[in-house]
């Protein structure tokens, strides 16, 4: 492949999750691999800067532009702007609803569904703690609505009841934290499991679980692989991480930007579906699948090379875990 | 050098923007001081600039706002929302109205919110800190709360046109005519100046110094102007743009300029009108005299809990305008617009040389002062940084241009 | 006024005072430092709320709630404090509250500043510091500035607080001509002084508090100063004064 | 009343509170005011309350703080990363010197921070609010950098005692001890004071009024310390214990007690070495005197710039011990630690009575303000609203607190 | 001192002034209001940095750049306005800077206080507010504390920027005697006051400044009251006098 004259803009919406550096290194390596060139901006959780973000990236001459969106709707200007100007735009992780744009995602809901489904498994009924995620950030809504989905017959028959919610400002774990005591104290601890959105705040959780003793009985969810997070399942307080393998999600973008800078069209990309959005749009887009790490799967992510071993397995006892042995 | 009566506190900003600008056009490797980037800032400064004029008063006064960030977000979300389900459907799409009585709205929304918060800070006495520490949270709330935190798309044109955008500036020959009544209005200013004056037999200006100050000034003015009109429509919109106005591409490619936005007129507006309230009405002499010696003020008879009530209603109108230029910008309203803009407001107050302590402060400075905290902002990106190191630089560089500037000023003091 | 009265927890700066002014008349406020004059005046001026007691003007009840109301009666006051606003030049200062606009009705500075040179040239004719706050001018220059402000309007009553404490012999002597030039236009006033010499002078009558309360009032020529320093000193009232509830029982 | 010299605004802020845990308690179905839900709030206050207390020195020198968050970040960062990478290794998994060398390489870290801004607020002249807006960019970006913005779990257990936690309290026993040694101290205090003033023949206070706030002060204390003696582990947590420790469980179930948890013995200390510092020493009444005229102070011959300096650094410091604090509350060192802490910071130290135009402020009612603050954070989730509806109560009952302390205040001036 | 100036953007306040103070010796400082006599004063004290000029303390050149340097010279002032730190109480004001301690090396307000009432009891016997911040006081008792302040620590060279002006007859008094026990104990005074009767009464020589420049010195005995307004006011020097570069030239 020939990306000399191409160069790639990312434009980030923060960098406050561990991840999205996985992501970055994934995409940087890709257009390393073709030659590309690779500028970002990050917009730090505000969707003004975003567009500020990629009026930038267009100067600094961006002939490919990848958006993770701070928010969906907002991202339109930005979204224009390039068109504007002739430059292709794959929208990244989060949806973004125009038809000049390019959608490559993990699929959120989806994501909110395993998150209910393995805490369900370990307990398939009691009370039920949902510590969201932030309330400016429309996948917190997107995961409650995938958790609920699957949860819905459950509660409706009263097997599972709804004994506390609560968004995490800023996906901040230390407001998670704060939260899980708070609904503990209200329900004089009698709370089942827990559906926590991603790992920060899952580890807020079982912090507050922890102080009570009952880190460990009771099953608690997570996503994003996070390397603290792996390491709390190896040691039995979290249940699961859902984990997106960005390093893929972030090639796939980085290709995708390479093909259209190249000049093909949005339909002619490798793999791309035409998917109706919820809006009633028709996209060019690619789904990846997320995958449900537990226990008993960790060796997945360690061979994967996602994580050492060393990691996850700091403290654990012998015997206990299998990836560990 | 003194005879000019040039604010030295100004040069000394200018001076540091200068450094800042240069400084970013040879790290970006030749981006930034290209019309197009210029454009690009004009309006991202817009937003905050027109606030950064409020919070001046606000300042000079010897309060603080810590809830702009949130006004904007809720008059916001309020215009939003009263476009689309209200005014719209009521006036009709293509009704020109619709624009008028979204932004009335929102002023209205605004200037309530703001009065509210300054009746309690004027007449309960319950320091401004905690007052809009309230609102930051109270605003950022019902910004929620008019949308459930849906973010809302705009439907009106018009009323984008305030955002800026591709649409949203006036062209080479508006821009030229906006330059030429700029230029008349300072001549005459200066005129006036040396009347009244004459007037009351006071000293003159010397003649060059007279001269000096306004060719600097109409070269400001020209300069701006060409930098906005060689910033030209990129291809696919100029191609656009000579369809719907059936033009026919010429061999070297069609040649359309940008202009002034219309946000960033809204902005120099602003602080004209401001500049204005401050030096010659009433209300900017109290809001000084208040802010030097708030007991002296009273003493003098001054109804000081009236002007600052006033202030603040002014402040929160100021918000909504912002609001109204962000949304625009955005074409739409989300529920996290504006958060910390505050502290990007109170920034560019500060840098533009307003006390904390009260009593000092220019609208002309904070305006600057915006200008000088957008640019740290964007330069960063141009310069492609990791986002914490980022952050490291311009920590630091804001801190060493006012730094430069406060010795700047002991000297020449 | 009668019988004002007001504590700051627990002190009794002012305690059941009475205070007469005829037009035309200067009344001198007498008394050790700390001994409630300030106090009482800015109770007149509307500095501070009285805790009891009522003001009469021109005959009837007044009610001063704030400078504001004060200054609707006519009522001007120089401050100990100057109470000027610093960041400011002087002839924002002497106009403040009552500002010369243009027709358009914006800020006439050009009308202003003349009308400053004009007084402030009366006062202290070395005085040239005009486009300056108020902040970087000397004691004496501040205290100008302070009497320029209030003579400028036409006040019914003028309440001076040591007008000349900083100031130099010859601006004294200004402002002792200036306050029988007032006199003569049937202003009443009241000065508080320190210098004996200057009440002497100036004044009609002389009332002397100590600790709060009044001691005892009299008209000028009626004492001699060695008596008004008894009273000032030790409470003492003498034989041609009225004695007041602050005088010393024998 | 007045003869026992109990400070009236003190007094406000207690019945502000006390009105919002009733409150609170009755909205939340008789949640709130239970041990559990006090021992929470205690815990959950510390780390802010920690910092509040050297706002007020901050704020009473005329300056501001707004770093306090990020340099939390840091220093959390830098310990958790200290203590797994460096000292654990070098001095073995079971060393008890490991908490000590991370929370003393915490403290340095603090220290050297704050005093670099308090430099450049003091001897370069830049403002506080610019020199530490820079800071709260800078050490933000710097926490990213110390671990590339991974979250860092801890490694070693006493350290994660600083945190509270179920090991993380004293037990009954030790609790009481505690409350023995405060009821000591303060009699001997009184007594002392009492000596101090007749060694000096000035008038002393009536028996009856002695009698009276020593024996609030007393029930305080006591009541305290049974609400959290009151407090008994739960049973996974009990069972556990017994079984490490090899007690039999009796019939009814095992009763033990939480007491004091160690970060809130941390933030009474803190608390009571800042009243120290600023009751008692020459740097503390340095601080107060500049606040009230810095012109004043400087010409008394105080070395104003230096003990800005030292406010800063001290700042700087307690940021740090409140990292540990968190830190240790979480297990790990998270890069986002400490956001917008700066604004609960700060907004505890006023409604604590701290003026924001200096001179004025007391360590005690900070400390009270931040539980102000805390009760009204951790009490909205126990009625379990919407994040923005309590958002919109918090701000709204934020003010309201603060309104009617002051209204109290004014009365009872 | 020797040929002080400083100029504050474009105004000369003080312009090549020399002054010499010998030990027990009191030294008037004289002239109209903004004449510069603050302005220099605070040189010597280190408030403001001179632009040039040269200051000598016992015959050596003093390096003098701020308050703290001038305190080690044993340079102690009363200035104009006070000084004072508003928010703490007399006692605190008066110590600012040189606290008692406790052996513990802790705060001995009691031991404060305590010199506190001594010292104020000889300057205003009807001074008792020591708990209040010094902001809730009258005129003349900041300034009697500002007095205080100053006296209570063994200064080599005292500077006193019109002392009196707000105090009472009996506290001026007092400040008087105060003075003449100071000179016993061979202090240097600087006294700038604008009441020539006290002038002549306390000092030994008179220096008048004029628009920033000295007038001319004089020893008191050899002039007269009349001869000193004549250089205050026309800047004419006396016969009696020895001029300096501001005396009017003839
Ligand atoms: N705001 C205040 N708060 C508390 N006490 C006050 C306040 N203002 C004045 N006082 C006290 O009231 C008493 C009277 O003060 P006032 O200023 O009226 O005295 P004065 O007669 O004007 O004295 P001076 O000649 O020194 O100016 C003094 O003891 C003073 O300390
Ligand atoms: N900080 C300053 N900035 C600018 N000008 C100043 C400043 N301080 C003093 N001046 C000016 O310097 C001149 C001398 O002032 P200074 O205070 O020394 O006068 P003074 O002789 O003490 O007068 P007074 O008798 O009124 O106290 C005045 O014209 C004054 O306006
Ligand atoms: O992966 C998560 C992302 O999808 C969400 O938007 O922000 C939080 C992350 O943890
Ligand atoms: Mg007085
Ligand atoms: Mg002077």
């Amino acid at each position: 492949q020939d990306g000399k004259d191409i160069t790639v803009g990312v434009s980030w919406s923060n960098f406050q999750e561990e991840r999205w550096k996985t992501d970055e290194a994934a995409i940087k390596k890709a257009l390393e691999a073709a030659g590309a060139k690779y500028i970002s901006a990050d917009a730090q959780s505000s969707a003004a800067k975003q567009l500020t973000d990629v009026e930038s990236l267009i100067t600094q001459g961006a002939t490919a532009l990848i958006i993770l969106a701070q928010d969906s709707a907002a991202i339109g200007p930005a979204v224009q702007t390039a068109a504007n100007n002739g430059i292709p735009v794959v929208g990244y992780d989060r949806l973004i609803e125009n038809p000049d744009a390019f959608y490559i995602t993990f699929d959120n809901k989806e994501v909110g569904r395993i998150q209910a489904r393995e805490v369900q498994k370990a307990q398939p009924e009691g009370n039920y703690a949902f510590i969201k995620g932030s309330s400016s950030d429309p996948n917190a809504d997107f995961l409650f609505s995938g958790q609920m989905e699957v949860l819905k017959d459950a509660i409706d028959s009263g097997k599972i009841k709804n004994v506390g919610e609560a968004y995490t400002d800023g996906w901040l774990p230390a407001n998670a934290q704060q939260n899980m005591e708070q609904i503990l104290t209200a329900n004089n601890n009698k709370v089942d499991a827990v559906v926590a959105s991603n790992d920060g705040t899952a580890g807020g959780a079982i912090a507050a679980l922890e102080a009570q003793g009952l880190a460990g009985t009771v099953p608690v969810s997570g996503q994003d692989a996070d390397q603290a997070a792996l390491n709390r399942i190896a040691l039995g307080t979290q249940t699961v991480s859902v984990w997106k393998d960005s390093r893929e999600l972030g090639k796939r973008a980085a290709e995708i930007a390479l093909e259209l800078a190249a000049g093909k069209e949005m339909s002619e990309v490798t793999g791309a579906e035409e998917w109706d959005s919820p809006n009633g749009m028709k996209l060019q887009s690619i789904f990846l699948t997320p995958v449900a790490i537990t226990k008993d799967n960790l060796d997945t992510v360690i061979d994967a090379g996602w994580v050492s071993k060393e990691t996850v397995c700091q403290g654990v006892k012998p015997g206990s875990v299998p990836a560990c042995e | 050098m003194r005879a000019t009566e040039i604010d030295t506190r100004m040069l000394g900003m200018i001076g540091a923007l200068l450094v800042i600008w240069v400084g970013f056009h040879i790290l970006s490797g030749g981006t930034f001081l290209t019309p197009r980037n210029l454009w690009n800032l004009s309006v991202q400064t817009a937003s905050v600039g027109v606030m950064a004029t409020g919070m001046v008063l606000v300042i000079v006064t010897r309060n603080i706002d810590l809830s702009v960030g949130s006004i904007l977000g809720v008059t916001g979300m309020i215009m939003a929302v009263a476009q689309t389900q209200y005014i719209t459907p009521m006036l009709g799409y293509d009704s020109g109205l619709v624009w008028i009585a979204t932004l009335a709205i929102g002023l209205v929304c605004g200037l309530l919110i703001g009065g509210l918060q300054g009746f309690v800070i004027a007449y309960l006495g319950v320091p401004a800190f905690i007052v809009t520490l309230g609102g930051l949270l109270v605003w950022r709330g019902a910004a929620w709360w008019v949308a459930s935190g849906r973010t809302i798309p705009l439907t009106d044109d018009n009323f984008k046109l305030l955002g800026g955008g591709s649409d949203g500036s006036i062209g080479a020959t508006w821009s030229w005519i906006v330059a030429a009544a700029a230029i008349v209005f300072i001549v005459f200013g200066a005129l006036a100046a040396r009347r009244q004056r004459k007037r009351f037999n006071f000293a003159q200006k010397p003649m060059w110094a007279e001269a000096f100050t306004l060719g600097i000034s109409l070269i400001a003015v020209i300069g701006a102007t060409m930098i906005v009109n060689s910033y030209l429509l990129p291809g696919p919109l100029a191609r656009r743009y000579a369809e719907t106005n059936g033009i026919t591409v010429p061999e070297g490619g069609l040649e359309i300029s940008f202009g002034y936005a219309i946000p960033v007129l809204l902005f120099i507006g602003v602080g004209i009108v401001m500049t204005f309230i401050t030096r010659r009405t009433r209300f900017g002499r109290y809001v000084f005299a208040i802010g030097g010696n708030p007991e002296a003020a009273e003493l003098a008879g001054i109804n000081t809990k009236r002007v600052t009530l006033m202030v603040f209603a002014l402040m929160g109108m100021l918000a909504a305008v912002a609001a109204a230029i962000s949304t625009a910008r955005l074409s739409s309203a989300t529920n996290a617009q504006g958060t910390l803009d505050e502290l990007y407001t109170i920034a560019a107050a500060v840098i533009g040389g307003t006390s904390l302590a009260g009593g000092a402060g220019t609208i002309a400075g904070a305006m600057l002062g915006a200008l000088v905290m957008q640019s740290l902002q964007s330069g960063m990106v141009l310069l492609g940084l990791d986002t914490p190191l980022q952050n490291i630089v311009v920590g630091a560089v804001l801190v060493v241009a006012v730094w430069l500037d406060t010795l700047y000023r002991r000297r020449s003091a | 006024m009668r019988d004002i009265s007001i504590a700051f927890g627990g002190i009794h700066a002012v305690d059941q005072a009475s205070i007469d002014l005829y037009k035309g008349e200067v009344v001198a406020l007498l008394g050790h430092n700390g001994a409630g004059k300030s106090t009482l005046i800015k109770i007149l001026s509307g500095a501070y709320k009285r805790d009891s007691g009522e003001i009469f003007v021109r005959g009837e009840k007044a009610s001063i709630g704030n400078p504001r109301d004060a200054k609707a009666y006519g009522i001007e006051t120089i401050y100990q404090t100057l109470a000027l606003a610093d960041n400011v030049d002087a002839a924002a200062n002497l106009f403040l509250g009552r500002e010369i606009m243009t027709p358009w009705g914006t800020l006439d500075d050009g009308a202003m500043e003349a009308e400053a040179r004009k007084v402030m040239g009366r006062l202290n004719p070395n005085f040239r510091r005009f486009k300056e706050p108020v902040k970087a001018l000397s004691g004496g220059q501040r205290q100008s500035v302070a009497i320029a402000r209030a003579i400028l309007f036409n006040a019914k009553i003028l309440i001076m607080d040591e007008p000349t404490a900083a100031l130099g012999p010859q601006e004294t002597a200004q402002v002792a001509d200036l306050i029988k030039e007032l006199k003569k236009e049937e202003i009443g006033i009241f000065l508080i002084s320190h210098d004996i010499h200057d009440v002497f002078d100036l004044s009609d009558r002389v009332v002397v508090m100590k600790n709060g309360q009044v001691v005892g009032s009299a008209k000028t020529e009626d004492v001699t100063k060695d008596e008004v320093l008894g009273m000032i000193i030790l409470g003492k009232c003498p034989p041609g004064a009225t004695p007041g509830p602050g005088a010393m029982k024998e």
